[in-house]
C-alpha cells in the first residue's frame, strides 16, 4: 500500500523521540491524542530563543528584549492567520487549553451568566470542557444541560431547537478525543446563533489535523492548545471575538495585564495583553511558532488527506483481524471524524491492555480519557486510545493489530 | 527495565482470575466506603464488618484492572481476622512498599529496590506486588482498594 | 580584585546567551530580574525530554510515560526539597508565580475572606502580589492596607501593630525587585500568626539569589517563577502549608484534578492534583529540576556570597564614578539587600538611558517594574534597574558605569 | 541592525528639547484625556479646543521620554489647523507607519521599509519617527500622545 499523501518515512526522520527503541524494538507512537511528539525544528526554535534572544517581553528596551517581542509578536500573528482570525490580537496566549475555557467561564461567564441560563455542553466533550461550566454552575446557579450522542459516538441532533431553549452558550468540541466524531459546527453555530447565544469550540483535537477557520465556523471563541500540534508543552491559546473580549473583565491579575495601578485599584490594559498576566510562556509561545510553520509546511489539506486514508486502513485492518473480539467505539466511517480509534477488546481491562502493548513498543493510552461523563454514556470505565497521527503510517497500525493479538493471548487463561 | 514478568507475576494474575471476597454486605452491621481511581475511572466498593474489635468480614465491589482488582483481592485475605489497628499496620506497610518518594526525595523511583527494608516484610502475598513500584502509573491501581479501606476505617473509627 | 566567590569565567561558560555579541560587542546581561540566562544543562534536560521521554503524565501506561511522570514527581520533589518544604504535595506547579498568587486569591481567599476583613500588602509588592488581591477586593469588600517604606525603600514597621488590626492575610515580597530591600519574614510571620493571620510571601525575587527555608520563615503560602532561577519559562509553584491546600477548594477546572465528574457535577481530587488542570508544563518542570540542580550545585551559600559581594562593589563603584548625577533608590548598605539598582542618571528618562546603554552592550530594564504603588512613592514613573545574578562579576558593573557615563555625553544638551 | 541614530534623529530631540504646545487649557471649553503607557508608567494630558470645527488649541501636560514627549509635541503642531476628521487622518497614517503587523503578518518587523507606502506621506516632520518601529519596545511610547488624542476625539464626538 502506498496511498498515503504524506512521505511519513520523511517525517518520522524529522522526530528525535520517534527515532528511540523501547524494550529493543522502534517506538510505535499512537498516542498523539495526549500529546504529540515534537519535530526537531519546534526544539531548535526554543534552543535559538534561549541561546540568543531569552529575555522579558514588552518591558525591555534592549536589543534582545526587542527581538524576543517581536519574535513573540510574530507568533501571535501566525497563529491569529493559522486560525483564520482577522487581527493578531484576538489571540490570547495560555498555558494550555484548559486555562482558555476557564479564563472564558470566569470572565465572560461571570459577568454575563445569571441564575437560571443554560450552558449546553455535548456528551463528547473533555473535562476540561465540562468543568470550569460546572464550578461556575455551583457559584451561579447557572443550568448544564447535554446534547445526547448516538449509537455510533456522533452528537444526536434531533431535538436541538428543545435543548437550545434558555441556552446561552454552547460549548462544543471540534473533534472528539475518544469517538473521534466531528460535529457539525458552522450548523451548530448558526442554530446557536439564532437564539442569540455564543459558541465556544474547543478545537484541542482538530487543529492538529484539520485546517481551522474560526471565521468559517462562526464561533465566538475557540480554544486550542499547542503541545497536540507538534508544539510544546506549557502553552495553549483563546481566540475571541474583538468585540466580546473587549468587553470582558480580566481574569488572571497581575503584571502586565494593568493599564495602571494605585494604592486604590487598578484600570485593565487593552486586549490581548489584559488576558496576559506576569512573565508568558515566551520560549513555548516561540516554539509553536516553529511548529505551525512546520505544519503548514506539510499543509493541513495532505495532513488531513493522510489522516482519513490512515483512519480508514485502520478500521478496515482491526475489524479484519480482530472481528468480534474487538469494539471500536466510534464512526465506522471516515467522514468526519478523526483517527481516534477507542478500543474493547475481549473483557481485557484497558490499563492491562496497554501495559502489554507497550512490551510490544506500541504506545497508547488506556482509561476515561477525561470523559467521565461519555464513558458513562458508552458504558464503560475506560477505553484503549489510539490516536493516528501525521507520523504514523500502515505499519504502525498492523503494529497496534499485531500486539492487541499478541496482548489476547497473554491474558487467554 | 522492567518487563511484564515484574507485573503479573502469577499470584497477581491467580487473584484476578479467582477474585477472593466478591459481594456485598448489609450496611449496618457492616461499614463501606467507595474508591475512584481518578486516572483511570476504576471503582471499587469495600465492605468491613468488625466483631468483637476483629474483621470478621470484607466484600469487595466494582471493577478494575488485574492490578487494583488482584490487590484488593489480597488485601481482604490479608486483613480478615486482624484488628482494626493491625489492619493499619499491614495497610502502612504495603503503602511503604508502593511509596515511589520512599528511597530519598528525588532518587530514580523506578530503580529502588527495598526488599530488605524492615517494615516491608510480613506482607505474605501481596510481596508480589513490589513490582508495581517499577511502574509508577500503576500504583494508583494497586493502592485503590487499600484507600478505600483506609476511608472505611476512619468512619469505623467516628462511629 | 579577585574576592569573589564564584568563578564567574566558568560559570559564563555554561550560558549559551552570554556568550553572544550585541552590536559587536560581548553582551553585559544586566536584567535578571526580569529573568535570568539558562545554563546548557537547563536546556538539555528539555530536549533530553523531548527526544527520549515526551508524553502525557500519570494516565500513560506506557514506559515512556511512565519515564515522564517519574520526572516530573522527581522534579516536585527536588523543589520541595530546595524550599525546605517537608513534602512533595505541598508543592503545585503554576505557569508563573502570578498564577499562583491568583490560586490563593482565588481559591483560599474567596473561601476565607469576607467584608471587612483586611489584606495587609507591602508598598514594595510587584504588581503580581499585589492585583489579585485588589480584584479580591472588589469582589468581596475586602480592606487591602499598606506597609509603607522608609527614604531607604525598606519596610517601615514602626506601627505594625496597629497596621495588624483586623488583617487575615499578609502578602509580602521576600526581596524587592526595585529596591532590593529584604523584608524581616519571620519577625512578619510571628507577628501576623499572633493575630491569628496567614501570611503569603513572594519568593520570585529570593529563591534565585539565597538559600530558601519556608520552615525557618514559618510562612503559610509561598510563590516562585522558574525563569528568573535559571529554569525555562513557563512553569512556577505555590507551596502552601498542607492543611490549608487540603481545605481549599480547586481554582481552575478540567482534566487531572477530579477525582470524579459525572452529569451533575465533580468531586475534585486531592492535594496537589486538585489545584494542575489539565497538561501540565511538562518539559517546563523537568527544566527547572535542571536548574535546581545547577544552583544546587554551586550552593546557594556561595551565591549569595557573591551576589553580596558584587553589589557591595557595584554600590561603591557607581557612586564614585558617576557621584551626584546619580541616585540608588534603595538601601545604600548590602545588608538584608539583594543586587537590584534601580537608578536615576541626570534627569535622562529610563527609557532613553536604557537605549543607549543597550548600544554599549548593556541590558537594563526601564519602567516601573509593576510596582506602581512603589514609584508613586518614591515620586518617579520609572526607574531604569541594573540586577546582578550569579553569573556577573565586577567587569560588568564597570561596562554599567562606563555606559551611563556615555549615556550622560549623549544626551547633554 | 538598528543603530542610535536610526531613533534620535535631530528633529526628535530638538522637539525633546523645546517641546511645543505644553501646558493646559481650560475644561470646558476646552477637552481632555490622559493617557498611560502601561510599560513604563509615562503618562500625558492631552487638551484641545476646537472652534467651529477646527483645532484651534491643543496642550500637552505629564512626562515621557523623548519618544513620547517628541511624537506628541510633533503631533500638537500637525493637527492644529485641522478639522477632527483631518486630525484622524494624520493619526492613521502615522499609526500605520507605527504598526509593526503591517507588512503582512508574521513578517519581520525589524525589516519592514514602508518609505514607499502610499498613506504614509504627509506626516512631514513625523517621518522622523519612523524608526521607531525598529525598536518595538518604543513603539507604544510614539503613540501614546496619540492614543490619547484618540480618546479626546472620541469625547468630542459624543459632545
Ligand atoms: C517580586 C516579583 N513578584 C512576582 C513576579 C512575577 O513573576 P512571573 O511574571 O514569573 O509570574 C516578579 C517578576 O516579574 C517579581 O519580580
Ligand atoms: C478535546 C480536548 N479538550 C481539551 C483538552 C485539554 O488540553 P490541555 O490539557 O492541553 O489543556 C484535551 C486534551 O487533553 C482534549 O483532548
Amino acid at each position: 500500500m502506498n496511498t498515503l499523501s504524506l512521505d511519513v518515512a520523511a517525517i518520522k526522520a524529522e522526530f528525535p523521540l520517534l527515532q528511540r527503541q523501547v524494550y529493543d524494538q522502534p517506538i510505535v507512537y499512537l498516542d498523539s491524542g495526549a500529546t504529540s511528539q515534537k519535530p526537531q525544528s519546534v526544539l531548535d526554535a526554543m534552543n535559538q530563543y534561549y541561546a540568543e534572544i531569552n529575555a522579558n517581553i514588552h518591558r525591555g528596551a534592549y536589543l534582545i528584549a526587542e527581538q524576543a517581542t517581536t519574535a513573540v509578536e510574530n507568533s501571535r500573528a501566525a497563529l491569529a492567520r493559522f486560525l483564520g482570525a482577522s487581527v493578531a490580537e484576538e489571540i490570547v496566549f495560555t498555558k494550555n487549553a484548559t486555562e482558555a475555557v476557564n479564563l472564558v467561564a470566569h470572565s465572560w461567564g461571570r459577568t454575563n451568566l445569571r441564575e437560571g441560563d443554560v450552558v449546553l455542553l455535548s456528551t463528547l466533550e473533555h473535562h476540561a470542557n465540562i468543568v470550569p461550566w460546572q464550578q461556575l454552575a455551583a457559584d451561579q446557579g447557572v443550568e448544564i444541560r447535554w446534547i445526547p450522542i448516538t449509537n455510533e459516538g456522533r452528537l444526536d441532533l434531533t431535538d436541538l431547537d428543545a435543548l437550545l431553549d434558555g441556552v446561552r452558550l454552547l460549548a462544543v468540541t471540534a473533534a472528539s478525543n475518544v469517538t473521534g466524531a466531528m460535529p457539525p459546527l458552522r450548523y451548530l453555530a448558526d442554530a446557536v446563533h439564532a437564539v442569540g447565544a455564543k459558541i465556544l469550540v474547543d478545537a484541542s483535537q482538530w487543529s492538529p489535523h484539520r485546517p481551522t477557520d474560526v471565521a468559517a465556523w462562526d464561533a465566538d471563541f475557540v480554544v486550542l492548545t499547542a503541545h497536540k500540534m507538534c508544539g510544546p508543552t506549557g502553552v495553549g491559546a483563546l481566540w475571541g471575538r474583538r468585540d466580546l473580549l473587549d468587553a470582558m473583565p480580566p481574569f488572571l491579575g497581575g503584571g502586565s495585564m494593568i493599564q495602571n495601578v494605585t494604592f486604590d485599584g487598578f484600570t485593565p490594559a487593552e486586549v490581548p495583553t489584559r488576558f496576559e498576566a506576569g512573565t508568558q510562556p515566551l520560549a513555548e509561545i516561540i516554539g509553536w511558532h516553529a511548529a505551525i510553520t512546520f505544519l503548514e509546511g506539510l499543509g493541513l489539506e495532505a495532513i488531513a488527506a493522510h489522516e482519513r486514508d490512515l483512519t480508514a486502513y485502520a478500521l478496515r485492518t482491526l475489524t479484519e483481524r480482530l472481528g468480534h473480539d474487538l469494539t471500536i467505539h466510534g464512526p465506522s466511517s471516515v467522514e468526519d471524524r478523526g483517527g481516534t480509534l477507542s478500543l474493547a477488546y475481549r473483557d481485557i481491562h484497558p490499563h492491562d491492555l496497554s501495559q502489554v502493548l507497550d512490551q510490544h513498543g506500541v504506545c497508547v493510552r488506556a482509561g476515561h480519557h477525561c470523559t467521565k461523563p461519555l464513558m458513562k454514556v458508552l458504558g464503560v470505565n475506560a477505553t484503549t486510545r489510539a490516536s493516528l497521527y501525521l507520523y504514523n503510517d500502515e505499519a504502525d497500525v498492523d503494529a497496534l493489530a499485531d500486539a492487541l493479538f499478541a496482548a489476547g493471548e497473554f491474558f487467554a487463561f | 527495565m522492567a518487563g511484564l514478568e515484574d507485573l503479573y507475576r502469577e499470584i497477581i494474575l491467580d487473584h484476578y482470575r479467582n477474585p477472593r471476597n466478591r459481594g456485598e454486605l448489609e450496611v449496618p452491621p457492616a461499614t463501606m466506603a467507595e474508591g475512584f481511581n481518578p486516572l483511570c475511572g476504576d471503582e471499587i466498593q469495600v465492605y468491613v464488618e468488625v466483631r468483637q474489635g476483629i474483621i470478621s468480614e470484607v466484600r469487595l465491589g466494582g471493577q478494575g484492572c488485574s492490578i487494583s482488582q488482584s490487590s484488593a483481592s489480597m488485601m481482604s485475605t490479608a486483613v480478615i481476622g486482624k484488628s482494626t489497628d493491625g489492619a493499619r499496620d499491614v495497610m502502612r506497610d504495603f503503602k511503604k512498599m508502593m511509596s515511589i518518594h520512599e528511597d530519598g526525595l528525588d532518587g530514580d523511583a523506578t530503580s529502588g529496590q527495598t526488599a530488605d527494608r524492615p517494615g516491608a516484610s510480613g506482607l505474605g502475598d501481596l510481596e508480589a506486588l513490589r513490582g508495581v513500584v517499577k511502574f509508577p502509573v500503576r500504583i494508583k491501581c494497586a493502592t485503590l482498594g487499600w484507600n478505600t479501606l483506609d476511608q472505611v476505617l476512619d468512619l469505623l473509627e467516628v462511629e
